[in-house]
């Protein structure tokens, strides 16, 4: 039983006005999205479910959900929505809401494999993806690793493994150029 | 009751509410607005429409006589081409424009000033749209001012 | 300025319309401050001016107070003017002295800063009461009406409005562009929800429109032109051959049994391509008129010129057979016209991922409906191209309805015509049989009790939009199937489900040329396309141009009993209409004033009506108001400002521009 | 300013991070390919990260800045070039970049103000291409089957479009039927299968991340190509090729379906029938099918250098 009190009747208005979530009121319910989405089975709950608990302010729910972190960005809901709305941007939306207030399930590596990413390109310019995994292996479960030992052995005997990555000239300039706006914003 | 003459005109004092007088023709832009209003879709309240029967009945004269009375912007609206009720009043309304406009421009009058627009019955939403964004281009540009005193325009004009 | 002697006395009337105007703009400032107006004697407020005792106060004040122009405030002049004029007729007062000022529609229903509203209301009463004043006292023309109407159409719509007036001893001429009238329905095999035979519901009346001497019908027409106005249009219709002779040709058919071509080779329309006809043919075996007429794209005579012609022969002496049948344009006048030029229904190709024209055994619903009738392609058994019978089937709904990409409106057929389907096909096949629906809508009499007799029947209803019908197998029971991916949005998950045949639910849309059609009779469309009413709720059948009617799917998705009601309220419109016998014509005409006029005939192009002629011996210009319709170009025009519009004078339209912006 | 030839258009090329590690065959077949073609190609200097998906995931403005210093450094080396983006993240984001900035006065703004910061011009109306539609609308269907050197005697593909190159900020091709890959490839004397899934996810990220769902994802794609008769799979996403070429003999083992085809770029195939250098288009990367890329394209020249 839910009691109307756990929902936050602000919050769907709050995400409306985010780039990209303009129609989430629109949604009619019909499932499309569910059904074109390659992931849904593997989701706790449907896109179509979380649509519905954004319109209605369930905000725990819909961010400590898998189903936003299950989405691939594959834009599939996005191009067959009947109402034009754009799942896949609110399904980002959700995802940065979720790693700003910790919401996001402890079992999912996706946040700290976005994290790792984050920073690599912060500190490079460009991202560096033996690193990548390194990392976010050594920071999620290290077992990943020993998974990965097989096809690990392929990319390296196939020269795909970097391990001089790459850089920019400048990182730090970049790193002026994308953290100044925000401040002055 | 002097309060309520201070309402009529918001114009008199406080920031800049720009006066937009529309011409709207009586079987598609009236319609259309009288569709905005039933479905309830906002806009903003700067217009003040006047209908005529055909936008071919619009005299250059009134948009002039507007201008020269206060108003800081002129709106027209009609049917689209090939839809006109009265089979091409919209086309000899749209040629008088095309020589207005050059007019205008001669006096010094902002083009944003002035719009002709084809709206048709079924585009209540096409009416917001377009008020708004002449109520927003025109408050950009501030009350209209005129080479020569009101007065003297309205002269010229008469 | 005065239209009599001495001065002028305004009465202002401020409508709240319950709360429609009243909850935005502040009424009572409004009448207090029109109070304050020259020439005002009374300014009052109101809950609802319309009303009786609304109007009974205008009309106490013009006797009481010697009223003698009259302003109200409140909605759309095109709702209530009427009304406000007969007030002011029956308390003696012209009826043109009213002026009215719309603050619903334009004000109190889009803007929602009070203040503001209020300030919108005093300027537009204002510019309402400097008008007023000028006006000057009008007579409305009367002229008479042709009691004859023309009916666009030949569907269920265009038949029942055709026979009501008919009936009604009025001359109707009913125009088809098919080579029979039946329409739609004639392709249906059962209707919902009653389930009886739509044939042997509707072919009593397409024979009775053949037979009646007050009805005109002529099939493989269009109509061309329409000129005039309410009450005496004046139409060309267009008819093009059929290379028959329609008084000789008595429907034996033998002509077509005849002709050369041993099996039909061309797609048969009328079976949604589902089967093959000759060049010389029937549409269906019901058609009115019962006669066969012959497509010359096909026919090898017209193709090449060197046909046995078999079909010639086998006619014999009835010589019906005519390959040098022409063209023929009609024109007829008309005091009213009735479209009911119906509908399209919606291209299944526009959504890829159902697979039409891809899957062979993707199907439309139509031809679902020619697959279950009894004189269709498979005479009424349900079979899949290969012949084989099929063991599960997925109806699929709103395909084409309720979608951005598509159309946005909901065609309100399709659920039930979707059960009725399932049920068909059940009762044929004992199929499996899913109804994937958005929303299970069924809000017609017995429509619900239909839905309930469908669930018990065990068709499965699933919640959910198809995503996708494809042909990847994941498992040996969904090899050689199609498979539909939907969400069960009851259930909660996604599911796949392998079936052997689809069936689209196709939505209603406007006809191809409605567009031109629109024009051709001066109407409007709404948003979606279809033509627009006059208005949604009391005028449903009118359109804004009078003496024009609309009956059926031209004005939206309508199911068959909703139609026959419009289409019989549309012929009781045209009927008081002519019945009048005489119409009365708005006075808002131009006319010339002579002596101001310098001739220099800047006005005469500027007319499309010509109803400026220019008298040369006494060298001006002269406007015959019986064609004038009062657009006011011509007006606009004039350098030496020598013609004046009734209701729209210059002096009139500058007064309220100064009032607008309270120019002194 | 650039030395545009009149006679052919010439390219910026934005690489992507991929193209540089696990996406190496897809870069290197693709500068074979267009040497061969003679189509100018001039890598964007000092490129960074294009912003990709999961940085978004973080920080979307920031994503869109990344985005846009790489726009604004491709007006600045000139010339109007358009620029080239063979990866599907790079594609997808540098176009989402240029839309929102123009959709959403905002994001404009705080766009153009990080590039004022940096001291980089705006970054105007750069044009950004995925080589498939490239190659359709620039080079030609009918000049490739000019061009082509090689006859090919291997088996059927089926092309694999992936979702981020389709969809929806997107202009390589149809969103929901796309087959400009497989006219490219026939053009050249490629057989290609009918293929429902060319544009269903791989999962992309996934198989690192929730690694058994990822797998499960490239399993169907697997089956349902080798199910339509394909010997092999082409892509156009350094992604796709990855995830579906280098899970093959895991995807095996847990299905007990064996799998073992090739999964090329389309520059590869492309890049071997117009004629280019087998050593050139890395094909010796490839994981999976390795035989059958051994069989089919390396039977003449090059063979030794294939380990």
């Amino acid at each position: 039983m839910k009691f109307q009190r756990e929902a936050v009747p602000e919050w769907p208005h709050q995400v409306k006005a985010l780039p990209g979530c303009e129609r989430i009121f629109s949604c009619i319910q019909c499932g499309t999205c569910s059904g074109t989405c390659p992931l849904s089975i593997y989701m706790d709950f449907t896109p179509r479910r979380i649509m519905s608990l954004l319109r209605e302010g369930f905000r725990n729910e819909a961010l400590s959900s898998e189903t936003i972190w299950l989405c691939a960005s594959c834009y599939a809901c996005t191009a067959h929505c009947p109402q034009d709305i754009h799942i896949t941007d609110v399904m980002y939306s959700l995802k940065r809401e979720a790693i700003k207030n910790n919401l996001y399930p402890k079992r999912f590596p996706i946040p700290v494999l976005a994290r790792e990413f984050y920073a690599i390109v912060k500190s490079r310019g460009r991202n560096w993806e033996t690193l990548l995994v390194l990392r976010m292996a050594l920071r999620s479960n290290p077992f990943i690793l020993l998974g990965m030992v097989k096809s690990g052995w392929h990319l390296l005997r196939t020269g795909r493994l970097g391990f001089s990555g790459e850089k920019i000239r400048n990182p730090k300039e970049l790193q002026r150029e994308i953290t100044i706006p925000k401040e002055a914003v | 009751m002097p309060e309520l003459v201070q309402i009529s005109s918001p114009v008199e004092e406080g920031p800049f509410e720009p006066r937009i007088v529309a011409f709207f023709c009586n079987w598609c832009t009236y319609l259309a607005a009288d569709l905005a209003g039933t479905s309830r879709l906002k806009y903003a309240p700067n217009i003040r429409v006047i209908r005529v029967m055909c936008s071919g009945r619009v005299d250059p004269q009134f948009i002039l006589d507007a201008l020269a009375k206060g108003a800081d912007g002129v709106l027209i609206g009609g049917c689209h081409p090939g839809d006109c009720h009265y089979q091409e009043g919209n086309y000899k309304a749209y040629r008088r424009v095309v020589v207005l406009k050059r007019m205008l421009h001669d006096w010094g009058i902002e083009e944003d000033r002035f719009r002709l627009e084809w709206i048709s019955a079924a585009e209540g939403d096409k009416v917001r749209t377009v008020v708004n964004d002449m109520v927003e281009k025109v408050r950009a540009l501030g009350p209209l001012k005129l080479g020569v005193p009101q007065e003297e325009f309205a002269e010229e004009m008469a | 300025m005065s239209n009599s002697n001495g001065t002028v006395r305004i009465g202002v009337y401020i409508c709240h319309c319950g709360s429609n105007i009243g909850a935005v703009v502040n009424c009572p400032a409004v009448a207090e401050y029109a109070a304050g107006l020259p020439h005002v004697a009374v300014s009052r407020d109101y809950k609802y001016m319309c009303s009786d005792p609304g109007q009974e106060l205008i009309i106490q004040d013009i006797r009481e107070h010697k009223l003698d122009r009259v302003v109200v405030a409140s909605c759309s002049p095109l709702l209530h003017e009427h009304t406000f004029r007969e007030a002011l007729a029956h308390a003696g007062l012209n009826s043109f002295f009213l002026q009215m000022v719309n603050i619903r529609e334009h004000d109190s229903w889009v803007h929602s800063d009070h203040a503001a509203a209020t300030a919108k209301a005093q300027d537009l009463v204002r510019a309402a009461v400097r008008r007023v004043v000028l006006h000057k006292p009008l007579e409305r023309r009367q002229v008479d009406i042709d009691a004859s109407v023309l009916v666009v159409g030949g569907g269920i719509a265009g038949i029942h409005a055709a026979l009501t007036l008919a009936n009604a001893g009025k001359k109707v001429y009913l125009v088809e562009r098919e080579p029979s009238i039946g329409g739609h329905m004639a392709k249906f095999d059962k209707t919902f929800p009653t389930m009886d035979c739509a044939a042997c519901i509707l072919t009593p009346k397409m024979t009775q429109v053949r037979s009646h001497k007050n009805i005109t019908l002529w099939t493989l027409s269009e109509v061309s032109q329409v000129s005039g106005y309410v009450g005496n249009y004046e139409v060309k219709v267009k008819r093009w051959p059929r290379y028959i002779l329609e008084d000789a040709c008595i429907g034996c058919q033998e002509c077509i049994e005849a002709c050369v071509f041993k099996q039909g080779k061309t797609e048969d329309e009328f079976n949604e391509k589902l089967s093959k006809r000759k060049p010389i043919y029937i549409p269906f075996p019901q058609a009115v008129p019962q006669m066969v007429l012959i497509d010359p794209d096909n026919c090898i005579q017209f193709k090449s010129g060197r046909c046995k012609k078999t079909c010639v022969e086998a006619c014999g002496e009835r010589k019906a057979i005519r390959f040098d049948q022409q063209e023929a344009i009609e024109t007829i006048k008309v005091g009213a016209i009735i479209l009911a030029t119906g509908f399209k229904t919606f291209d299944a190709k526009r959504i890829p991922d159902y697979g039409y024209g891809v899957y062979p055994n993707v199907y439309t619903s139509l031809e679902v409906e020619r697959l279950v009738n009894a004189s269709g392609p498979t005479a009424g058994e349900i079979v899949l191209r290969d012949g084989s019978t099929p063991k599960a089937v997925g109806i699929i709904h709103c395909v084409g309805s309720r979608d951005e990409r598509t159309n946005r409106h909901c065609s309100r057929v399709c659920c039930m015509y979707s059960l009725k389907l399932a049920h068909l096909i059940k009762e044929h096949t004992g199929a499996e049989v899913f109804n994937f629906y958005i929303d299970m809508r069924t809000p017609g009499k017995g429509f619900e009790e239909f839905y309930q007799q469908l669930l018990n029947e065990g068709v499965h209803m699933v919640r959910g939009r198809v995503a996708e019908v494809a042909d990847w197998a994941l498992d040996p029971s969904e090899e050689g199937k199609l498979v539909l991916r939907v969400e069960d949005t009851l259930a909660g998950f996604a599911r796949r489900i392998p079936v052997d045949m689809v069936v689209l639910s196709v939505g209603l849309e406007p006809q191809e040329d409605a567009d031109e059609v629109r024009r051709l009779f001066n109407i409007s469309c709404s948003p979606g396309g279809f033509f627009l009413e006059r208005h949604p709720k009391l005028a449903p059948v009118s359109t804004f141009t009078d003496g024009i009617f609309l009956a059926g799917c031209c004005q939206g998705p309508k199911d068959i009993p909703d139609t026959v009601a419009q289409a019989g309220a549309a012929a009781a419109e045209a009927l008081a209409l002519i019945d009048a016998g005489h119409v009365e014509m708005e006075p808002n005409t131009a006319h010339v004033i002579e002596e101001e006029c310098s001739g220099c005939k800047t006005c005469l192009p500027m007319c499309p009506y010509s109803a400026i002629t220019f008298k040369e011996e006494e060298h001006h210009a002269w406007i015959n108001e019986v064609l004038c319709k009062g657009c006011g170009t011509c007006v606009a025009a004039c350098p030496s400002g020598s013609i004046v519009q009734n209701l729209f004078e210059d002096e009139e339209i500058y007064e309220e521009i100064k009032g607008v912006l309270n120019y002194a | 300013m650039s030395t545009t030839k009149p006679t052919q258009k010439s390219y910026l090329y934005f690489p992507g991070c991929s193209l540089r590690a696990t996406g190496k065959a897809y870069e290197e077949s693709m500068l074979e390919l267009f040497q061969r073609l003679e189509v100018p190609l001039e890598e964007l200097d000092d490129w960074n990260c294009c912003g990709a998906t999961s940085y978004m995931a973080i920080d979307e403005d920031s994503a869109f800045m990344l985005s846009a210093r790489n726009l604004s450094l491709a007006h600045q080396a000139g010339g109007g070039r358009d620029l080239l983006a063979p990866c599907a993240a790079c594609y997808l984001v540098l176009r989402k970049t240029q839309d929102y900035a123009q959709k959403y006065p905002s994001i404009g703004r705080e766009v153009a103000d990080s590039l004022k910061t940096a001291h980089l011009p705006a970054m105007n109306s750069v044009k950004v291409r995925h080589p498939l539609e490239m190659l359709y609308n620039d080079v030609g269907v009918e000049k490739l089957r000019g061009k082509v050197a090689r006859h090919w005697h291997g088996g059927h593909i089926a092309c694999y479009y992936g979702c981020q190159t389709v969809r929806p900020y997107s202009e390589v091709d149809k969103a929901y039927n796309p087959t400009r890959m497989d006219e490219l490839l026939r053009a050249v004397g490629i057989p290609t299968v009918d293929y429902s899934l060319k544009t269903k996810c791989c999962g992309g990220s996934l198989t690192g991340t929730i690694h058994d769902v990822g797998i499960r994802l490239n399993y169907v794609l697997l089956k349902e190509a080798v199910r339509k008769g394909a010997q092999a799979i082409v892509t156009i996403c350094p992604l796709c090729q990855f995830n579906l070429d280098t899970y093959q003999s895991e995807i095996s083992k847990q299905t007990k379906e064996h799998f073992d085809i090739p999964v090329f770029y389309l520059t590869q195939l492309l890049g071997w029938a117009v004629g280019g250098d087998v050593d050139k288009l890395g094909l010796q990367r490839g994981v999976s099918g390795r035989k059958a890329i051994k069989d089919w394209m390396m039977s003449h020249e090059g063979v030794e250098s294939y380990v």
